[in-house]
């Protein structure tokens, strides 16, 4: 239940005078003990420690309901192992694998694991409310989710204001470890540079540089950014831009804006869609025979950035053949992917997905660097996770940049499989692009950490 | 029903401070009593009580009024950067922006009635969200909602000096910071003027004309009534309340997201007012705080949560018991809401506020001869049936 | 000229889909007074029909991929291409079309459950009560569906005849780039039969004729002893089968979610007032209106002059309408003004 | 010079001429009757007097201004009320809320932004309003929801509604239309009683019996225009008007 030491808890910034009294107020309304006020003894003061108990709550916040209400569902699932993992329960999945690991299988820091469940909704109101709920009633000392950018940006500045950590779940955007880049965030999930940035030499080998391309762009930051950088690799392959439309978010019939790419002399499309936007956009092109078109003596292709398992479900058959990325596929043979899809596949009797397996190891990295630093204080956990390089962990060698907490590992470049063996064999591995090819310069994105304490 | 008196409103004003002032003591058994929510029950309850004053008095049915909440938080955010962090003028300029807006939507709108009227008022709100959203991204950040950033100006705050020195600065009244609970009492307060202005609204000549445009708008003009002026009117006062919740969303935490704009965000404050009692005072408060409780605690109860509250039973019962609930909550939780609309207006067409009344009236019993009688309370109003 | 065409025809598959789903709802609005906000439930649920037919037509016999030794993943076998081979496959692929021989008696009973369960019971409420009753029964009719089907879209393929596209650049004498999806040109045919359908039905029977004057003055034809509420009971599930046929239909072009009935909630409610509330032509008109007008303004010649307006052209065009004809395109006065 | 002057006002729906040439003249003070068969078009020449239709051509003045395009809510305020044939009453709020309203239209004018003071507060207006329904003997029933009122009560309420304007113009359309022989008596009683007051009126009426009781002049309308006028016994014995009326029969 609540704890009631932490319910009075304001936020570390210095209180003016004003502020005392109003507070004080509240305190005496409410039937609270005001003492919580006196703050400041010692350094590692902070909100929700949990060093008064025998265990530290994580709060995992993932849409329940809306259009990723399922990979929400799944998000949750990889987050229950994971806890079940850190407990000691079960057979450990990636902790075995991970190295350097400093995880010992009895919680954290010697501290039971127990979590609290949120639902964003996928909005951003929605999901600052239920954060808000896991830091200001139950007391989390990190929370970790979320299914899209919007949602993602919006809690992680959330964090910075509340001072506590938040593990981004899927997020692609640029943004995310960008311009809108927070201390208290981390993103383990690639981004839509770095998937540009790997699909650049399929795309090469397999279509050639002398390409026409047609960008379809969902018409929000998320897809604004991945247009761009998908633009800048294929036109530093040599390809040319036709143009680039932009289409309402859940526009549902995508025709008025297909049918123009029929007659604009392009060869390739580009859907900068996720979820159902893209689901119905690839859907739809290839009803309208785009795949089997031969333009300027080419194959036309599509290609889809960003995949993911539950888009491929969606797209069916439409999938096949159609290029694009992902951060993680289960089919993966090194022994960390092994072993979280096995853990995963026995408790549940499915693979897990590219968003499941983000939030895994998100949480088993927020555990590992509370041990490394041998206290839940965020700044901290924080330069702990800064420049952490771990390996095992299903993407080969990686490293948490510390200049923008954004993750650099070997990217995957997917195929829609065209003859799936069996239902969960949607998608196959291209290639699996090095971590060189797809490193940037963090100042391109421009963006502030802001500070370690707050 | 009973007939309002002035000792009796003043004794309903006094009970609603109290209660409210004290939301955060009676509300902890039933977990809802930490400051974010309890600023949501203020703000929403901000935001219902005006739309009852459109809706419950004139039964102009608007499903646009999302955008006046989403126009008072941008507003109010851009005044967070551009001028201050002082929570003074972001309320002012929120809602004076979108009374102004208001006054636009409202003349064009109040040009026709019934379910035109509410098509017309969802045209102009579901515009305004898919321009934010997209094109207008400069000035609402679309997607990722128009947030504060260390470089903003702040120009009257550097004009007297105050500087931060870390981190974005707070939003504050006088000094005092606008988080956590005295962000609750700043809106708690301000949802007690707004429910008192409202009070008076309703017992004014005022109210009596936005009724009478309800009950009969034929009559009232052939009484020499310009109905237009007195729906404008309302209209603007509850797109101001509507500007005021969304400038507190603001004060309370400092981003502003288009999807506030949404056609889904209107019918929610609609859903409010009508699960609460529509043209009652008091019950769109309640049907505020019953949504956004269901929104909030319901939607986090997890099979491990069940599971903790069943433990006294035998294993084989508590895994039924928490199979059958866990349909109901966490992810399931629109379940519950959907189930509670249908038996709400079911079993209680007035709204929970007439399931109180009921209540109260059988423990009173015998005296039971007030059938035909009308307070100036709005009871279970029904409209004709067309 | 090419863009042009293949604009029209993407307005009017679009005015075909925006029609069919705005029918239904005018003639509940028309003759039961009812401000259905479950209409886009209904829509739904058609389209769940199909992909309900579907699963039971691919049950499976299962063959465990020992390789995979984590889980079980199965290479799956439908029964019936097992027992019966290229017919069973033929049926497979049509289980789209197929499933309107299933939607059409389940849309039914669900319409008339629905009507003397619920509906009926709310003709003499208010407005605001309708709203909330429906709008609840939505919310649990989707939530019921997402429990039994998930979040996730289902794809559901047309069957393998009307995949590709029709060359109709050639058949008109424009360039190559004029091909159309055989799917959306059925869809087209398809919402033409069901509107031709629904309004012969209405002009040329005598209970259509009833319900018409039901529409017009509902007390004068119940003082005739004829008894209405019957046949608006009946009206009640015929919306409900159009609906749901539109959901069907649907399925091949926007793979169904169960969230897919609140997307279209709105815009079919937008439709119906564009069109005048209770007027079946209208609603057909609007809906052809609406389609052809945001196909027009999604091309990029226009949106380089108004950005965004692909955005909001239909709530645009909406306002206009209602502020130049006060009732819609082609409304009565009366009708819903209360 | 009366104080409500018709001049030669003509409307048509479609094919249909509803009014031809209509001509009136109702005296200051005078209680004038408009009878005439079903479809002789009374109603619609009310219509026209409350801006509820606008004539084709020809003019309607009222003390000496023209009534035709302003708004209903300008033509009550500058002096005429109308009770209407099925009574139009805010059924929804009680009967004192009924009396209350068109009371403060006439001390406040059409729009008044009256927010912050306590309508039942304001004694002038709640004793103008209770008096008024003394008047017409429904003050028992002032907490009541006028909707649930007998048909009768409902116009007697509306009249209430109508005389608490002390208008300068009173049209009544059909005041005892289905009312019981006692209640038309008791309505009979209450229309002489205004008539003291001294306000003029215009009534619309069926029933002979009312029409003789109250009428100073009788008007006879018949296919859209007035077809004979006089004192009602100058009336009674007129030939065209029996024509128009029975086909010849006898009143």
């Amino acid at each position: 239940m609540t704890n009631t030491t932490n319910k009075f808890k304001l936020s570390r910034r210095k209180l003016l005078t004003g502020a005392a009294a109003a507070s004080a107020g509240a305190a005496v309304f409410s039937g609270g003990t005001p003492y919580s006020f006196v703050k400041g003894a010692y350094a590692a003061d902070f909100r929700n420690d949990p060093s008064s108990q025998s265990f530290i709550k994580l709060g995992f916040n993932v849409p329940q309901t809306g259009p990723y209400a399922d990979e929400g569902a799944d998000e949750l699932r990889a987050y229950q192992l994971a806890v079940k993992h850190l407990n000691g329960e079960g057979d450990g999945g990636m902790l075995t694998t991970m190295k350097p690991s400093s995880l010992k299988g009895n919680g954290i820091l010697g501290k039971k694991v127990e979590y609290v469940t949120g639902d964003t909704q996928t909005k951003s109101d929605a999901a600052r409310a239920s954060a808000k709920r896991m830091i200001e009633k139950e007391g989390v000392t990190m929370f970790s989710g979320g299914s899209s950018s919007g949602v993602a940006i919006a809690t992680q500045s959330l964090a910075q204001e509340m001072g506590v950590i938040f593990m981004c779940g899927l997020t692609h955007s640029n943004d995310t470890t960008g311009k809108d880049k927070r201390r208290y965030g981390f993103r383990h999930f690639f981004n839509a540079y770095q998937s540009g940035a790997a699909l650049g030499p399929v795309l090469k080998e397999e279509m050639g540089t002398d390409r026409r391309a047609y960008h379809l762009t969902a018409d929000y930051t998320w897809g604004w950014t991945q247009e761009e950088s998908i633009k800048n690799t294929t036109e530093g392959l040599g390809w040319e831009t036709v143009n680039t439309v932009k289409t309402p978010v859940g526009a549902g019939d995508f025709s008025q804006y297909i049918t123009p790419v029929l007659n604009s002399g392009a060869d390739v499309l580009i859907l900068n869609h996720y979820g159902k936007d893209m689901i119905n956009s690839l859907t739809q092109a290839v009803q309208f025979g785009l795949r089997d078109k031969q333009v300027n003596g080419k194959n036309f292709e599509i290609i889809v950035p960003l995949f993911s398992r539950l888009m491929a479900q969606g797209a069916g058959e439409n999938i096949k053949g159609i290029l694009g990325t992902t951060n993680w596929n289960w089919a993966l043979q090194d022994a960390g992917s092994q072993a979280f899809v096995k853990s995963f596949g026995q408790e549940y009797g499915f693979p897990p997905s590219q968003a499941a397996h983000t939030c895994y190891v998100q949480t088993l990295l927020y555990a590992n660097a509370c041990e490394m630093a041998g206290t839940f204080y965020p700044p901290e956990v924080i330069k702990a996770l800064e420049g952490f390089e771990f390996d095992g962990m299903g993407n080969g060698p990686t490293e948490y940049r510390a200049a923008d907490h954004q993750c650099f590992k070997d990217v995957l470049v997917v195929r829609g499989n065209a003859n799936p063996s069996t239902q969960f064999d949607l998608l196959e591995i291209v290639k699996e692009v090095p971590r060189a090819q797809v490193e940037y310069d963090p100042a391109i994105f421009g963006g502030d950490l802001g500070p370690y304490e707050v | 029903m009973i007939t309002a008196t002035p000792r009796k409103d003043l004794l309903l004003m006094g009970i609603f401070t109290l209660a409210v002032l004290t939301m955060p003591i009676w509300l902890a058994p039933i977990g809802a009593s930490y400051p974010d929510l309890l600023q949501r029950f203020a703000i929403f309850g901000i935001f219902a009580i005006g739309f009852n004053i459109l809706f419950g008095l004139t039964g102009y049915l608007s499903f646009g009024h999302a955008a006046f909440l989403g126009v008072g938080s941008y507003t109010a955010v851009w005044s967070f950067k551009l001028l201050s962090m002082s929570v003074v003028p972001a309320v002012i300029f929120g809602v004076i922006t979108s009374g102004l807006f208001a006054v636009v939507i409202g003349y064009i709108s109040l040009r026709r009635s019934g379910i035109y009227f509410s098509i017309l008022t969802l045209a102009f709100a579901q515009m305004s969200y898919n321009l934010a959203y997209s094109v207008l991204t400069p000035i609402t950040n679309g997607e990722t909602g128009l947030q504060l950033s260390l470089n903003d100006p702040r120009a009257l705050d550097s004009l007297v000096g105050v500087t931060p020195t870390s981190g974005i600065p707070p939003t504050n009244f006088f000094g005092i910071e606008m988080s956590g609970y005295s962000g609750f009492y700043f809106c708690a307060i301000l949802m007690i003027i707004g429910f008192y202005i409202s009070m008076r609204i309703f017992r004014s000549p005022f109210g009596m004309m936005l009724r009478a445009v309800k009950s009969n708008s034929n009559r009232m003009s052939y009484t020499g009534l310009n109905m237009r002026p007195y729906t404008l009117t309302a209209f603007v006062i509850s797109g101001m309340y509507a500007g005021l919740a969304g400038s507190l969303m603001a004060v309370t935490d400092p981003l502003a997201g288009a999807e506030r704009m949404q056609w889904t965000a209107s019918g929610e404050v609609v859903l409010m007012t009508i699960l609460g009692g529509v043209g009652t005072l008091i019950g769109p408060v309640i049907g505020a705080g019953v949504i956004k409780y269901f929104e909030n605690i319901f939607s986090a109860i997890n099979e491990n949560v069940l599971h903790g509250i069943f433990d006294f039973l035998p294993e084989i019962l508590q895994d039924g018991a928490v199979a059958v609930l866990s349909l109901f909550v966490g992810e399931g939780w629109h379940l519950t809401l959907g189930m509670l609309f249908m038996l709400i207006v079911v079993f209680l067409p007035g709204g929970m506020v007439e399931g109180f009344t009921r209540i109260y009236s059988r423990i009173r019993n015998k005296n039971n001869k007030n059938n035909g009688e009308a307070g100036s309370v709005g009871s279970a109003e029904v409209q004709p049936g067309e | 000229m090419d863009a042009f065409v293949l604009q029209v025809l993407n307005g009017l598959d679009k005015g075909g889909s925006y029609a069919l789903i705005a029918l239904g709802l005018t003639l509940i609005f028309g003759t039961l007074g009812v401000v259905n906000f479950a209409h886009g439930a209904l829509f739904m649920l058609g389209a769940f029909c199909a992909v309900t037919l579907k699963k039971i037509l691919t049950i499976s016999k299962q063959v465990k991929d020992e390789s995979i030794t984590f889980f079980d993943a199965f290479k799956e076998v439908p029964y019936l291409e097992l027992w019966f081979g290229e017919t069973g496959t033929a049926i497979i692929d049509y289980a789209v079309p197929l499933s309107i021989l299933l939607a059409i008696p389940v849309m039914l009973l669900i319409g008339l459950a629905m009507e003397r369960g619920l509906i009926r019971f709310f003709y003499k409420r208010t407005h605001a009560e309708q709203i909330l009753v429906t709008f609840g029964l939505a919310i649990v009719l989707q939530e019921i569906v997402k429990a039994f089907f998930g979040a996730n879209p289902v794809p559901m393929p047309p069957p393998e005849l009307l995949t590709g596209s029709a060359d109709i650049g050639a058949a008109i004498g424009l360039g190559d780039s004029v091909i159309y999806p055989w799917w959306r040109l059925t869809y087209l045919l398809f919402a033409g039969i069901i509107i031709a359908a629904v309004f012969s039905f209405l002009q040329f029977t005598t209970f259509g004729m009833v319900v018409r004057a039901g529409m017009q003055d509902r007390e004068t034809v119940g003082l005739l002893g004829i008894n209405i509420e019957r046949r608006f009971t009946i009206v009640f599930g015929i919306a409900a089968v159009v609906s749901g046929l539109a959901g069907v239909m649907y399925t091949p072009i926007v793979p169904p979610d169960y969230h897919l009935g609140m997307d279209f909630l709105v815009l079919s409610f937008v439709v119906v007032v564009v069109g005048g509330m209770g007027s079946l032509g209208g609603a057909v008109t609007a809906g052809f209106l609406l389609g052809i007008l945001q196909s027009f303004a999604s091309m990029n010649e226009v949106k380089e002059i108004l950005p965004g307006i692909d955005q909001i052209i239909i709530f645009l065009v909406a306002v206009v309408i209602l502020l130049v004809r006060p009732r819609g395109l082609m409304g009565r006065k009366g009708v819903m003004e209360s | 010079m009366g104080i409500l002057e018709v001049r030669d006002v003509n409307k048509s729906f479609g094919g249909l001429k509803a009014l031809n040439k209509v001509e009136l003249d109702v005296e200051e003070g005078s209680v004038h009757a408009i009878i005439g068969p079903n479809g002789a078009g009374k109603s619609t020449f009310l219509n026209c007097l409350v801006g509820l239709l606008i004539p084709d051509s020809g003019s309607v003045n009222f003390n000496g201004n023209s009534l035709l395009g302003i708004k209903p809510h300008e033509i009550n305020q500058a002096g005429v009320s109308r009770v209407f044939q099925t009574p139009e009453i805010f059924s929804d709020l009680s009967l004192l809320d009924n009396v209350v309203i068109p009371t403060l239209a006439s001390r406040d004018g059409a729009f008044k932004l009256n927010g912050w003071k306590r309508a039942d507060q304001d004694s002038e207006i709640i004793v103008r309003a209770e008096h008024m329904l003394e008047d017409v003997g429904l003050i028992d029933k002032r907490n009541m929801h006028a909707g649930s009122l007998s048909r009768g009560d409902k116009r007697r309420l509306e009249l209430a509604m109508c005389l608490v304007q002390n208008p300068k113009l009173l049209l009544l359309d059909e005041p005892t239309a289905g009312m019981s022989r006692a209640d038309t008596n008791n309505t009979i009683d209450l229309l002489k009683r205004i008539g003291e007051r001294g306000i003029t009126k215009v009534i619309i009426e069926h029933d002979m019996h009312v029409v003789f009781s109250l009428a100073d002049k009788v008007s006879v309308m018949a296919q859209g225009t007035v077809i004979a006028e006089g004192s009602p016994e100058g009336i009674k014995g007129d030939p065209r008007v029996q024509e128009a009326y029975l086909g010849g029969a006898h009143l």
